[in-house]
Parts: C-alpha cells; structure tokens; sequence
C-alpha cells in the first residue's frame, strides 16, 4: 500500500512540472495556433539564469520565485518581438521551424555562456526532506505540486471569466479576422507568450533544483508535449491533467512493470486514448463543415 | 423508367437539432430541380447526404437504381453524384486546371506505380484527362486564368472552378448548392445559360440550392420548399411564387407573387 | 613523405565530444593531450617537431564523427589520431580509420571491436565496461561478504556490457540479485525504478549510468533513506558527480585503471599539470584527462622512438613493440604485435564527500 | 488613361471625384492603386469617397477589386502580400493608408469581411463578443441586445459554435459581429450573400434603419445591384481595377448600361426569362 | 505568362517541363554530378553524397507532408527502420544488397500502414504526436529485439558489391547514391503530375471535397504513408552504409527535426524546395565553419572550445533569416529570381 502511495506521490510530483510545460505549450497554442517547439529550451534558459542569480545574489526563495518570474516574462516578450510577431500572417509551418531555430539557439547559448557540465540547483530549500504520514517527499515537489494547482484555478478563471481569453482563441482560429474586430493580435501573443515562458521557466527551476542543472534539461519539453496533446493543446487546463497523466502513467509501469516500458508508456497511451477521442481528452474537436 | 434520384423520408439530425426532417422528392432524368428555403433550413444538409458527405439518420436514397444510402462516401463519384459547395471548397494551392483534373479522378485507373514511372498507361490517361480538362475550361470561359492557383481567384472565379471540377466528373446528376451566389447579374446569367447548356448539350440534370429568385423561378423545372427540414411545398415555379405559404416562410413580399 | 609532418611540426588529431551530454569528459581528454604535448613540446618536441593538436568535435554523434574523422584525415591531414570518441563513434569510424592506415590510440571509446579481431592500425588503453562493473561487484561483494545485489543498466552497449559484467562476477560468486533493471537513456527521475530497489531489499547497488543518472539514483535513495553500498564504473567517475550527489554519495564505489585524484601520485600529477594548463583548465579535468594523457604519451613516445623521419608504418611498429611505458598515473602500457590493446590494472576507490574526490581504498 | 474613359451620368459626378474636398467626406479615397505579391495590379488609380450619413454602393464584376479596396481600407491588405503602392486613404481627416488593423477598427472604421470568416470554433454569442472587442462591457450588452433584435435566429443558436450555423446563419453572425461596435463607418463585403430573399430584406431594412436613425455611413459592396442601388445614395462601379462609371445611386439605376449588365433590364433583356439568355459574348466594356 | 494555348498538344502540357533551357541545363547538370567525383577532393565528396542521401529521406517526407498535408515528427522512425531492414539483411545474413536495399524499403512501408493507421482519424499535431511516439517505441522495439538486431551493439554494414561493381570507394558510392537520389526525384516528380498526386494535393487542400470527388481517404492517405516510409527507408539504408555502422542511437530524434527544416527553409510542397532545402541544411554546418574562420584570430581564440557553440547559434540564425527573408522557403526566393521563366526548372 505504502509501495503505490509513494508511486502516486512521486508520479504527480514528476507529472506536475510535465503539466506545468504541457500549460505552457496550451497557452502559446491556444492563442497562435502555434506550437513552441523551443518551450523545453526556454524553460532551460530561465533555469540557468535563475542559477546563475542564485550564484550572485544568494538563493532566497522569494528572491529567487521574482527572479524566475521576471526572467520568464522578459525572455517571452523578447522571443515575441523579435522572433513570432515579425512572422504575424506567414505560414504555420515557417513560424513553428522559427521556433525550433530558437531552440537551437538557446541551447547554444547555454553551452557558450555556462558549460557542459551539470550543476547542483544551489536552492537548499528544495531538496529539504518533509515527511508525510510515512512517506519522505522533497520540499521542492510538494511546492511543484502546489504551484501547478495554483496557476490550474487561475487560468481556468481567466479563460471563464475574460474577454481576453476570448480574443485568444479568436486571434488563434483566425488572426486576420480577428484584425478585422479591432483586437491588437500583436499584444494578445505577446501576452500569451510571456505567460507561456514564465510558467515553463517556473517548471524549468523547479525541475533543476530537483535534478540538477545541466545542457540537457530541454528535453523535459519533449516529455511535456506529449502530455498536453493527452489533455488537448487547445485545453489549458486538459493538457495541465495531461501533465499529471502522463507522470503517474510512468510511474506506475515503472513501479509495477519494468523501467524500459516506462518511458514510452506514456506515448503508448496517448496514441491509445487519441485513437478514441482525435484531439485529446479534453481538446475540443474540430470543425469540418462543406 | 423510374426516376434518377428518389428520396424517401430521409432524415438528419445533429445531437438536439433535426437538419432535415422526412424529407421525400425526385429528380427525373433531364430535368432541372431547384431546392429553396430560408437560412438553416436543411438544403445543404439535404445535399450533403445526397451526395455521401453525411450519413442519413433514417430514410433511403435511390440514385439510379441504386440504393446509395449508405455507401462509401468516396462511391459516390463514381456513382455519378457531382456537386459544388456552398462555402467555397476548392484544393486552394492547385491551380485552376490541376483542381478541374481531380475531378476526373475518378475515371482514371493508373496505380501509384504506373504514376510513379509515368509511362503507358498513365501517361495515356493523364493525356486523354488533360483534353477534357481543357475543354472545360474552354466550356466555362476560364482560359485566362487556367493556370493560376486559385486561392488567389476572386470569390465568383472560383464558383466557377467548382462548376468545371464537378463537370470534370462527368456526373449523372449535377448538384449546385447557391452556385451563383455572389455574382452580378450580368454573370448569374451566364451560370444559367450554362446550367442549360449543361442540361442541353451534355444532358446532364440538375439539382440545385439558390437564394436567387430570379434564376430559380427562370430556369426551373420544378421547385421543391423546404422549412425548418421539412418540405412544405413543391411544384412548378408558378405554383410556387403563388404559395402563401412559400411567400410567408421564404420569399417576402420583394421577391413573390406581389411583384 | 608522410602526411602531417613538417620539418618544424606533426599534427596530431582527434575526434570526441566536447560538446553534446559527454562534453565534459570530452573536454577533460583534451587538456590531458594538450598537457602531454605541452610536456614534450617544453622538452623540444618530438626530434625538434612541435607538436600541434586538431580536435574536432563530434557532439556524440556517430554521422558527425564520421564527418570529423574524413576531415582529420583528407583537410588537415593529420598524422596520427589520439582519440577516436566514444565506443559507439569509435566503431563507426573503424572501417574508415582502418582503411586510411594512420596509427591511432582510442582511451574514450574502449569496444572490444575496436582490438579483437586485431586492427593493425588501432590502438585501445584502459579497460572494458564489463571488466571494470565485473572488478567493483567483485570488490564490495568481498567486503560485503553474502550481501544481495541490485543493479540497473543504461539501454545501450554500455549498460549491457556493464551486465555482462556483473553477470560473470554472478557466475562466479553465486550472490543473489534482488533487482534488475534497465533504463532508457536520458531519463532524469528514478523515483520508481529506486523504490523498487528498496521494496526488492538489495544489500548493494550497481549503477550503470554515466553522471547525471548515477546522481538521480543516489538522490532518489536518499530520499528514501536507504543507504547502501553504491557501485559505479569509471565512466562517470568524476569530480561533479560527487558535486552533485552530495551527501547522497558518501557511499559510493568505483573502479578505475588510473590513479584517483586523492593519491600521492594523483596529486602529483595534478600538480605537474598545473604547469601546462590554466586556471579553468585545471578545474576542468578529471579522469579523462589521466587517460587522454596516457593516450598521448604512448603515441608520442612511439612517433619520436622512429626518430627524424616518423611514418604511419615505423609508428605503428613502435607502438606495438611499446612495452612497460610508464606514465606514472596507471599501471604500464604495453602493446604486441598480435595485441593491441593495453589493459590497464583496475583500482577501486571510494568518494570523499568533504575534498570531493577520489580515494583509494586498502 | 482614366478620366476620358471616365464616364459620369450625373454631370456633377466627374466633378465630385475631381474636387473631393476630403474634409467633408468621411471616407475619400485618392488615387489607390494595390498590388498582391507585387505583381497581380487589383486596384488601379482608384478614388471614391464617402460622405458622413450616407449609403454609398460599389458595384463590380468577379475580380472588378472591390474587396481588395475594402482590404486597402481596413489595412488587412499585408496579410495577404497585398501592398497598396499609391494612393491615400483618408478617414475622417486622417491618412489611416498606414495604420494597423485594430487602430483603424478603434477609429470607428469596420467591415464584414467577404465570406462572413467566423471564428469557427467559437460560439456564436463569443464571435459576437469580439466584435465588440473595443467597447465597454455595458455597451456591449446593449449591442448584443439590438443584434439579437435583429436577428432573432442568432439568439436561438447563441451557444452554438459558430461553426456548424448554415450558410445564411453565418452571414448574419457575420453582419450581426460588425454592428456590435456601434461604427461610424460600416464596410460590407457583399452581405446578401447566400443569404434568403426576406433576411436579405431584413439586412437592407437594417442598414436602412443604420443610417436614417443612428445616422451611421456604410461602404456597401454588392453583387445584388437591385437592392443596392434601392438603398444607397450614391454608388461607385469597377471594371478589371478601375472605377468606370460613378454617379447618384437613382441615376445609375436609369442608366442604360447599367440596367442591361447589373440589373438585367435593358431593352436586350427586358423583363425577359434567362432561359432565352444567348450564349455568346455579348458583354459590353466600358474598357477596351 | 505562357498559357496552354502555344501547345501543340497535350503532350507537352503533361510534360515535367516544357523549356528547352531547362531541359538542357537539367543533363548539364548530370554530367556534372556524374562526373564530380574526379574534381571533388574526399570531404567535399563526402557533403555531396551526404546530400544526395538525404535528399532521398527528404523527399520521402515531402510526399507526406508536402504534398499530403500529414505533418510526421517520427519519419526518423523510418529511417532507422529502413536502416535496420538493409543491416540485418546485408550485415547479419550477409544475403545481396539488393535484397537489403528492397527490405530496406519494405519494412518500413509496412510500418508506415500501422503509423498511418490513425491518420484516418487523427488530425494536424494529433497525428504529428502518434507519429513522434512511434518513432520512440521503435526504438525501444530494436533494442529490445536484440535476437533479430544485435540490440544495442548495432550492426556493421560493409559498403556493398552488386552486380560485379563494388561500392567499396568514395565514388563508386557516391554513384550509388546519385542513382537513388535522382531516381527518387524522377519518382516524386512524376507522382505529382499524376492522378495519385493530385489526390494527395486534394487531400491536404480540403478532405471532404476530395471525397467527394471521389478520392478514397482511408487508401490515398496509407498510401502516401506508405510511399513515403518506402523512400525514407531506402535513404536510412543509404545512411547507415554511409556510417558503416547502424545503432539506434545514430538516428535522434534531432533528424526528424533537420528533416522538418528541409522541408520548410525549402518550400513546402515543392520537388525544387526539398533539393534547395536539402542542400542548404546539409552545407549550413560548413557554412557556418567558414564563416567563422572569416573572424580574426582574436576571436578564433575565444572560440577554441566553443567553436561548436557559435556554429549552432549561427545555424539557428541563418534558418531564422532565411524564414524571415522568405517565409515561402528557398523555392520563393528562386520563384521571384526566376520569375521570367515559368515552370523552370521544374513544374511543380
Ligand atoms: N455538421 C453540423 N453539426 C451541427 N449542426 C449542423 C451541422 N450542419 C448543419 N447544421 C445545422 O443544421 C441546420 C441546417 O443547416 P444547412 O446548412 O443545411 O441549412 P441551409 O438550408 O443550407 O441554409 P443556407 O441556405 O443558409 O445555406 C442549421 O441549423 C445548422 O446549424
Ligand atoms: N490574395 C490574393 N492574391 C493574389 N491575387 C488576388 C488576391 N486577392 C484578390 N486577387 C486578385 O485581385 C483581383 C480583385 O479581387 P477581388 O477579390 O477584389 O475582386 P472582387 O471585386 O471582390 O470580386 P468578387 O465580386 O468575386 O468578390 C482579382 O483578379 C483577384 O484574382
Ligand atoms: C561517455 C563517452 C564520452 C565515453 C563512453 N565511455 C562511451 O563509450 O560512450
Ligand atoms: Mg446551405
Ligand atoms: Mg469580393
């Protein structure tokens, strides 16, 4: 019994920070139609600019938690202005490859400006045991977990409640149109992206002061992908469950099966539950329509 | 000989809404047919269940003999169902004369290998589909822009295209859902005069949605109204500008009898 | 008139990551080269040629390496190779190296292919995966006497040679293995994979990841509180892991073929290198630099025992009558005729938390 | 090579394009000439203009440029590699040829573009929402209750996705969306289309209602010229990018030409069926 | 521009061009290409088979994706299937080459009936990720199945000998490589032009009106997954004999993405775009090289060890650029150079 409530712990732990990505990939999604195949780089950027504040100016939580914050708002205006919004109109396909461009350059960059090698996160607070009932957890996936339900009741509030999640949508099903109704497509990505980048650079700490900081740690965007098709790119909130999903999934086989299935379970079962709803749990369908 | 489209109470609803709703008609052999009823009355779902894009939720459709109900959509072609949409839907990055070619696809055989080596056999057909695309687009008056993509086509220009492609189809029955939509005078009377000349010269009928009055009661043989997905009259044009009923749920009083 | 010799200099060249997961060991092999040629080059050179070194970098992927080895070969035209990557890019570069002829010494990549059956121009020094996880099982199993074993292993012909092995040093000692596993590479959370781990109750561990995996485990069992003995090969011994891991590596093992840092001669030779490499340089080697050091002297020694004018053939001939070459910081290089692989005697070693290196155990 | 091919019915007109007093007018366009992917000339030396509170028509075959010219104003033009390489647009005063979409839409300027382009995946009370993105919440409530009184049927499908309407319904989302800002200047792309006989009625009613009660001024493209020409005041009519003919809406209607291509009454055809069309090429050119 | 109107029949409108000049400067270029081994020095020759290689896995995708409109992120999935299908057949069983090259093909077109599967219902990014994740599980699939592929220890391909011809030299290969290249080409070229082209076109511009016209989903959409895994295959095989030596971890998911560039800096949908394409991503890591060897020594310095580094940002900058510069791909660039000369050098 004990042995599954670990499993369960640890995998929504995991599933959190997936979620948290997954949220990131909905947001830029859901309001350009795009997907940011550079969202695991971004959070990686902001992981290590975190870091490497942490190194100069100490690792206060709360300084850290604005730093990251800040961080992640800059870098998303930044890449918007000067990478998607000169893009406004072209084809999908071209503005997605400017994005994996991107990719590659943060990554890059992170080797040029940093190193190779992995680094402890240097956020003691994180890897501070607390026990729960019987079971030790890390502070830093208690507070992953937390945060992730956190912006889970923001975001649905605000694409329930604002006009502006409207305009998202609208500006992601037709932004010429949307033009047409006044509405400044620019600022709503804009918007959009530095939402996206802060709460994937969130994941991104929170992910490297669990595992460490290293050149590499972008690949929790490709685990993270996956998980938001799962929930519905055009579901902020699904592909957030999707997160989740898919961590437990991966723990389960993991804890119950063998660890090589582990890692492609969580594919085996987006194709399984896609093939019985094409756009994901919560995704809502497309309309085709002569 | 019996007639060439027979439906019987046919019906379609999505979720709650019934689109149509025991609808029964004809279309004989030669004859131009027009379906009209106000905004959302279940025409082009009529349509699209005519010709395979929908699933009927009960009732049957006779096409030629053939009880086409619940066909393969991609049967329908070869069947001899060619139709236009209502909301532009032409293969936008093709150009004019590659859109009216899909159209012949389906009386072209050559598989994916001959194709790929693009001698004999495919290089026959491709010639032989080629020539009757060219005489569509002679037919239809689109030299000029034969080979334009026609995304880039002005909205009428592009009715036009998914005329010849439906044509290119050599169909039985030729169905125009609001085909001369968005066009002057000047040309809905050209689409007529091509409606006939179809008619006429390539003894095609024709069963067609259209909101232009003029060129329904003109052209048509016989009307059928539907409302709300039921039929609520049918006839010949005259009987139908007279119809109270048709005047008060569709034409008002600029287009009926009282003009 | 052989390629890649001037009157005032021989290019020397090598292929390996130096950027890409392994960039650190990558780079740690280089300033180990750099050093040795720094060394001779002090000394006069080789017969009064200066030694000049071209790394290409080959990111850990094969394609790339096979790009990099063309270029050395056909652009620079280099004279010998002092590195041919990792085990997998050394294998898809073996036909063509072996085609070219040019002498060549592979410490990184260390595959059986590689040497056996014998590759006349190949040279390979260190030791095999299998050989070095068979030395620790063996090791803490004696200091560990009846203690149950778990291990799990990366998804490539690392992890399965590191099996292998494990599973002679089972054949032989008959303990019995409580946990079995295998990993895809690249995974970072471990917290299943560990939990069973403790559920199966294994009494020692062996961890057949490089770095950052060894470092999830070590974690991961912190966490759950289970301290047991830690085994891990060579491959990712080397000072960041210990960074990382923290207290979570106090219990952790490895066997290497090169003396660890914390050892009079690994001090040593720190020490000598400090005179060749810079401040960063310095904090940046580890073992690899031991290896690539050793790699370099050997070919070295080889190219100046030809004497004024070195080619591929007297190269190749020196280094395989090469026998007993100490460098100081491992057990004699020797090669033959008929065997080209030196194989270098394996120590075992345990973490020191506090200095964060190294040391042997007695 | 435009102005004595020019052809003006009411004398003033020549005159009026000539000395557009550009104050005056709410909307004047001079001279524009718009080019798509720097080749295909849809627009060429075009100039209209609009008055405040009127309802001025632009009639015009397949390709005459008619919706590129409500593109050019709207500033949508770039989206689709359309650039307008001459010419100015003034509203209002001020030259909006430069201006971003949205600022021109806040400025009072809206249309309906051709073929109605809902947000398909949004229900129709949000695709209606969005087009009163820029007004205050509560006069967004009470726009939404004049469309609704306008088009009752929307009010039945208001949770639908717009997406699965019918044809017509679209279209009245379509017009429905650009009144619930409440514009100064309203452009229709061809709102007829598709659209029945009586909600045609409906639609023409409405503008009607737009400018003598709310003394809005509307840009109305269409193909309907019978109804257009009913309604407007004045109205504008383009052949192959070109403006060939302008004059009071009445006055055109009256005109031979006019009523033989656009409203099927010349003496050719007077009152005669369309089965008696002949097939040939009879249309005339003002051009060539 | 040049209507239909001056054929003299409907010949030469069917015809791949219809430009004398295009015509001629294509053999040019052959006999060019044919005869590039003698002047081009071994790296250089290297590049030009790599691209020739590649181009025929590019092209494969763009049978999917270009021209069918089905986004794949697992077409790595094929080419290591086809690199597998040609290694085990040649490398292990030591049977022909031929053989090898045809298993290379089939397997992973039957792969690609499976992968295709879905797309009957599936959409977009929805089929994009079922295609991600196969690729994923094939390759746990190879190393799992070690008995059939050596697992993890890969497998060594020997260059072949067919027919008496041993493609043991640089050049010899090269031809080899040529031959798949240009035959892929002819292939692609002709599938556009024909019915089954033109169905894919229809299918990607508007499904259901494809339908309706007679297109039969379910068979056109396998098919083009099959064509196109077929192809990749093929390219995989070539890859692998390149290497010399076939693991999985030769083939990261990190091609699937150079292949989606191809594709994009290209122009999508286009023959001529995926040869640009090709050719710009193969040669960009040079370019990069020489670009940096253009800044002083100084900087040269800085650089010793991060050379890689800046090469990459370079690499992403330049694929940013050229977006920027010409979303429609390389192929809109040529289109406005050439724009004089309808049709050249090729059709579509
Ligand atoms: N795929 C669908 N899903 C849900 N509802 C639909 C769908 N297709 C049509 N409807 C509904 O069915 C009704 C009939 O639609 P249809 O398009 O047939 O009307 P129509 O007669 O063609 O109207 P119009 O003349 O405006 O084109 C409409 O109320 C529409 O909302
Ligand atoms: N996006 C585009 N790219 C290229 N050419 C275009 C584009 N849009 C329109 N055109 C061309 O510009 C000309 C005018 O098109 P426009 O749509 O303005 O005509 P229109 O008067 O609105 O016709 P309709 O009454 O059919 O809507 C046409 O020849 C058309 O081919
Ligand atoms: C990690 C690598 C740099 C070296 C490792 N021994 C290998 O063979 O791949
Ligand atoms: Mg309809
Ligand atoms: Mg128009």
């Amino acid at each position: 019994m004990n042995y599954l409530i670990q499993l369960t712990a640890t995998g929504i732990a995991i599933g959190a920070i997936y979620g948290l990505i997954a949220m990131a990939f909905a947001l830029v999604y859901k309001s350009t139609g795009l997907i940011n195949f550079a969202q695991g780089e971004v959070a990686m950027m902001v992981a290590y600019l975190t870091w490497a504040f942490a190194g100069q100016f100490g690792s206060g939580l709360i300084g850290v938690a604005v730093f990251t914050i800040v961080a992640g708002m800059v870098l998303g205006l930044v890449i918007e202005r000067l990478l998607i919004r000169p893009m406004m109109g072209e084809p999908i396909f071209s503005i997605v490859l400017v994005t994996i461009g991107l990719a590659v350059i943060l990554r890059s960059l992170v080797l040029l400006i940093w190193d190779a090698s992995p680094h402890p996160m240097g956020i003691e607070a994180a890897s501070e045991l607390i026990r729960i009932g019987n079971l030790n957890m890390r502070a830093g996936q208690v507070f992953v977990i937390g945060l992730m339900g956190a912006l889970l009741v923001a975001s649905w509030a605000f694409f329930r409640y604002s006009r502006y999640g409207i305009a998202m949508r609208a500006v992601a099903d037709d932004d010429r149109t949307a033009l047409l109704m006044g509405v400044n497509t620019a600022r709503v990505q804009a918007v959009a992206w530095a939402a996206s980048s802060t709460i994937a650079g969130m994941a991104g700490v929170c992910f490297a002061a669990l595992y460490d900081i290293s050149p590499d740690i972008y690949s929790i965007g490709l685990k993270a992908f996956p998980a938001a098709i799962l929930g519905g790119l055009d579901a902020v909130l699904g592909s957030a469950f999707g997160g989740i999903i898919v961590g437990l999934i991966e723990n389960m086989t993991g804890g119950y099966m063998s660890s090589t299935i582990k890692e492609i379970s969580g594919f085996v079962l987006i194709v399984g539950v896609l093939m019985i709803r094409p756009s994901g749990l919560f995704g809502q369908r497309e309309i085709e329509r002569v | 000989m019996s007639a060439l489209l027979e439906i019987t109470n046919l019906s379609k609803s999505f979720g709650g809404i019934k689109a149509v709703n025991d609808v029964s008609m004809t279309v004989e052999r030669g004859q131009i047919c027009s379906v009209i009823g106000p905004n959302g009355a279940g025409k082009t779902t009529l349509f699209n269940m005519i010709s395979g894009v929908l699933r009927p939720s009960a009732g049957k459709i006779i096409f030629d003999g053939q009880d086409t109900t619940n066909m393969k959509p991609w049967k329908y072609a070869a069947a001899g169902v060619g139709r236009t949409f209502q909301n532009l839907a032409l293969f936008s990055q093709g150009t004019v004369i590659e859109n009216i070619l899909v159209g012949r696809h389906v009386h072209m055989k050559s598989n994916a290998l001959d194709a790929a080596i693009f001698w004999g056999r495919a290089r026959r057909e491709e010639m032989a589909a080629r020539q009757r695309a060219e005489e569509i687009v002679d037919f239809l008056e689109i030299e000029e822009i034969r080979d334009m993509p026609v995304g880039g086509l002005s909205y009428g220009l592009q009715k036009r295209v998914e005329l010849g492609r439906a044509l290119a189809c050599d169909p039985k029955i030729l169905l125009l859902d609001e085909i001369v939509a968005g066009m002057n005078h000047e040309e809905s009377e050209d689409i007529a005069r091509f409606v006939l000349d179809i008619r006429e010269e390539l003894g095609i009928p024709i069963l067609m949605v259209e909101h232009d009055m003029k060129i329904v009661m003109d052209i048509s043989d016989y009307i059928h109204v539907i409302n709300f997905g039921s039929k609520i009259a049918s006839g010949t044009p005259d009987e139908i500008k007279a119809n109270p009923d048709v005047i008060k749920a569709y034409l008002g009083e600029s287009e009926g009898a009282a003009k | 008139e052989q390629q890649g010799i001037t009157d005032t200099e021989i290019l020397i060249g090598e292929v390996l990551p130096v950027s890409g997961p392994p960039a650190l060991l990558g780079f740690a092999h280089t300033l180990g080269v750099k050093a040795a040629a720094a060394e001779i080059n002090a000394a006069g050179g080789i017969n009064g040629r200066m030694i000049r070194i071209i790394v290409e970098d080959d990111g850990y992927v094969n394609s790339r390496t096979v790009e990099g080895v063309r270029k050395l070969l056909t652009v620079h035209k280099v004279f010998a190779l002092t590195s041919l990557s990792g085990a997998a890019q050394g294998l898809t570069v073996l036909p063509l190296v072996r085609d070219s002829g040019i002498p060549a010494i592979s410490p990184i990549g260390i595959a059986e292919e590689l040497h056996t059956p014998l590759v006349p121009n190949i040279f390979v020094v260190g030791s095999t995966y299998d050989a070095a996880s068979e030395a620790i099982v063996r090791e803490l199993s004696a200091l560990n006497p009846g203690k149950s074993w778990g291990i799990i292993v990366q998804d490539d012909e690392y992890g399965s040679l590191t099996h292998q092995g494990f599973d002679r040093a089972l054949a032989d000692l008959k303990f019995d293995v409580a946990y079995d596993d295998k990993y895809t590479r690249g995974q970072r959370d471990f917290s299943s994979e560990m939990l069973r781990l403790q559920a199966s109750g294994a009494e020692l561990f062996m961890m057949g990841g490089i770095i950052a995996e060894n470092v999830g485990m070590a974690k991961e069992l912190e966490r759950l509180g289970y301290d047991i003995p830690l085994g891990s090969s060579f491959v990712g011994r080397v000072p960041a892991i210990l960074k990382l891991m923290g207290d979570a590596g106090s219990n952790l093992y490895a066997t290497d073929y090169v003396v660890p840092e914390q050892s009079e001669k690994g001090i040593a030779f720190l020490e000598k290198l400090s005179g060749f490499l810079t401040e960063d340089e310095m904090a940046a080697t580890n073992r690899y630099t031991f290896t690539g050091y050793i790699a370099a002297r050997a070919m070295f020694e080889a190219i100046s025992r030809c004497g004024a004018e070195p080619t591929w053939d007297c190269t190749i001939e020196k280094l395989e009558g090469l026998t007993d070459f100490e460098t100081g910081i491992s057990s004699p290089v020797s090669f033959s005729a008929d065997d080209h692989f030196a194989r270098l005697e394996l120590g075992l070693m345990k973490a020191n938390v506090d200095v964060l290196a190294f040391e042997p155990v007695k | 090579m435009t102005t004595d091919q020019h052809h003006s019915v009411t004398g003033g007109a020549v005159k009026s394009t000539a000395v557009l007093d550009d104050s005056e007018n709410l909307l004047s366009i001079r001279n524009l000439k718009v080019v798509y992917n720097s080749s295909i000339e849809a627009v060429r030396d075009v100039s209209l203009s609009v008055s405040a509170g009127k309802i001025v028509a632009l009639l015009g075959a397949n390709g005459a440029g008619k919706s590129t010219i409500l593109k050019g104003v709207s500033g949508v033009l770039f989206t689709e590699d359309g650039e307008i390489e001459n010419g100015s647009i003034n509203f209002r005063g001020e030259n909006i040829s430069e201006l971003m979409p949205d600022l021109i839409v806040g400025r009072g300027l809206v249309q309906v573009p051709e073929g109605r382009r809902l947000f398909a995946p949004l229900t129709v009370h949000e695709n209606l929402v969005m087009g009163g993105h820029l007004v205050g919440s509560k006069v967004l409530a009470e726009r939404l209750e004049f469309v609704f009184e306008l088009f009752p049927r929307l009010k039945e499908k208001a949770s639908h996705i717009s997406g699965y309407l019918s044809g017509g319904e679209q279209q009245m989302v379509a017009v429905g969306r650009a009144l619930m800002s409440d514009p100064k200047l309203l452009c229709l792309d061809e709102p007829s289309l598709g659209l029945a006989p009586q909600i045609i009625d409906e639609i023409f009613k409405v503008l009607r209602k737009l400018r003598d009660e709310n003394g809005a001024s509307i840009l109305l493209v269409e193909q309907n010229a019978h109804r257009a020409l009913e309604i407007a005041d004045y109205a504008y009519i383009m052949e192959n990018g070109r403006v060939v003919m302008d004059g009071a809406a009445d006055a055109l209607a009256n005109n031979r030409d006019v009523k033989e291509f656009y409203l099927g009454l010349g003496e050719a055809s007077e009152g005669k069926s369309m089965r008696d069309v002949k097939h040939y090429k009879r249309r005339k050119r003002w051009l060539s | 521009m040049r209507s239909g109107n001056f054929k003299q029949n409907v010949g030469e409108l069917i015809a791949l061009t219809d430009s004398k000049s295009v015509a001629t400067w294509s053999c040019l270029l052959m006999v060019a290409l044919i005869g590039a081994p003698m002047v081009l020095d071994a790296h250089l020759l290297g590049l030009v088979t790599v691209i020739l290689f590649t181009l025929v896995g590019a092209l494969g995708l763009n049978i999917l994706m270009g021209y069918t409109g089905l986004v794949s992120l697992g077409h790595v999935g094929f080419l290591v299937l086809g690199a597998y299908g040609y290694a085990v057949t040649v490398g292990i069983h030591g049977l022909h080459p031929l053989l090898g090259f045809l298993m290379a093909g089939i397997v992973p077109a039957i792969a690609g009936v499976i992968v295709g599967a879905p797309s009957l219902r599936l959409k977009g990014i929805y089929l994009a990720i079922t295609t991600m994740a196969f690729a994923f599980i094939i390759n746990t699939a190879i190393l799992e199945a070690d008995f059939i592929t050596n697992g993890s220890s890969g497998i060594f391909l020997p260059r072949p000998t067919m027919f008496g011809i041993s493609f043991k030299s640089d050049a010899a290969f090269y031809w080899l490589c040529l031959f798949f290249a240009v035959a892929a080409l002819a292939v692609t070229l002709n599938i556009r032009r024909s019915r089954i082209g033109r169905a894919f076109m229809a299918i990607r511009d508007n499904d259901i009106a494809a339908q309706s016209m007679g297109i039969n989903l379910i068979a056109y959409k396998l098919l083009a997954f099959v064509m196109s895994a077929f192809m990749t295959g093929i390219a995989g095989a070539l890859f692998g004999v390149y290497l010399s030596f076939v693991t999985v971890e030769g083939f990261t998911f990190h091609l699937t993405i150079e292949a989606l560039a191809i594709l994009v800096v290209g122009g999508l949908g286009s023959a001529l775009g995926v040869v640009l394409g090709t050719i710009l991503i193969v040669l960009l890591p040079e370019i990069t090289g020489v670009l940096l060897s253009l800044t002083g020594d100084a900087a040269q310095e800085v650089m010793a060890t991060k050379a890689f580094e800046v090469r990459n940002i370079l690499y992403g900058v330049i694929i940013i650029g050229f977006l920027r510069f010409d979303p429609t791909g390389l192929v809109g660039i040529w289109k406005d150079v050439q724009r004089t000369w309808v049709n050249w050098p090729l059709k579509y």
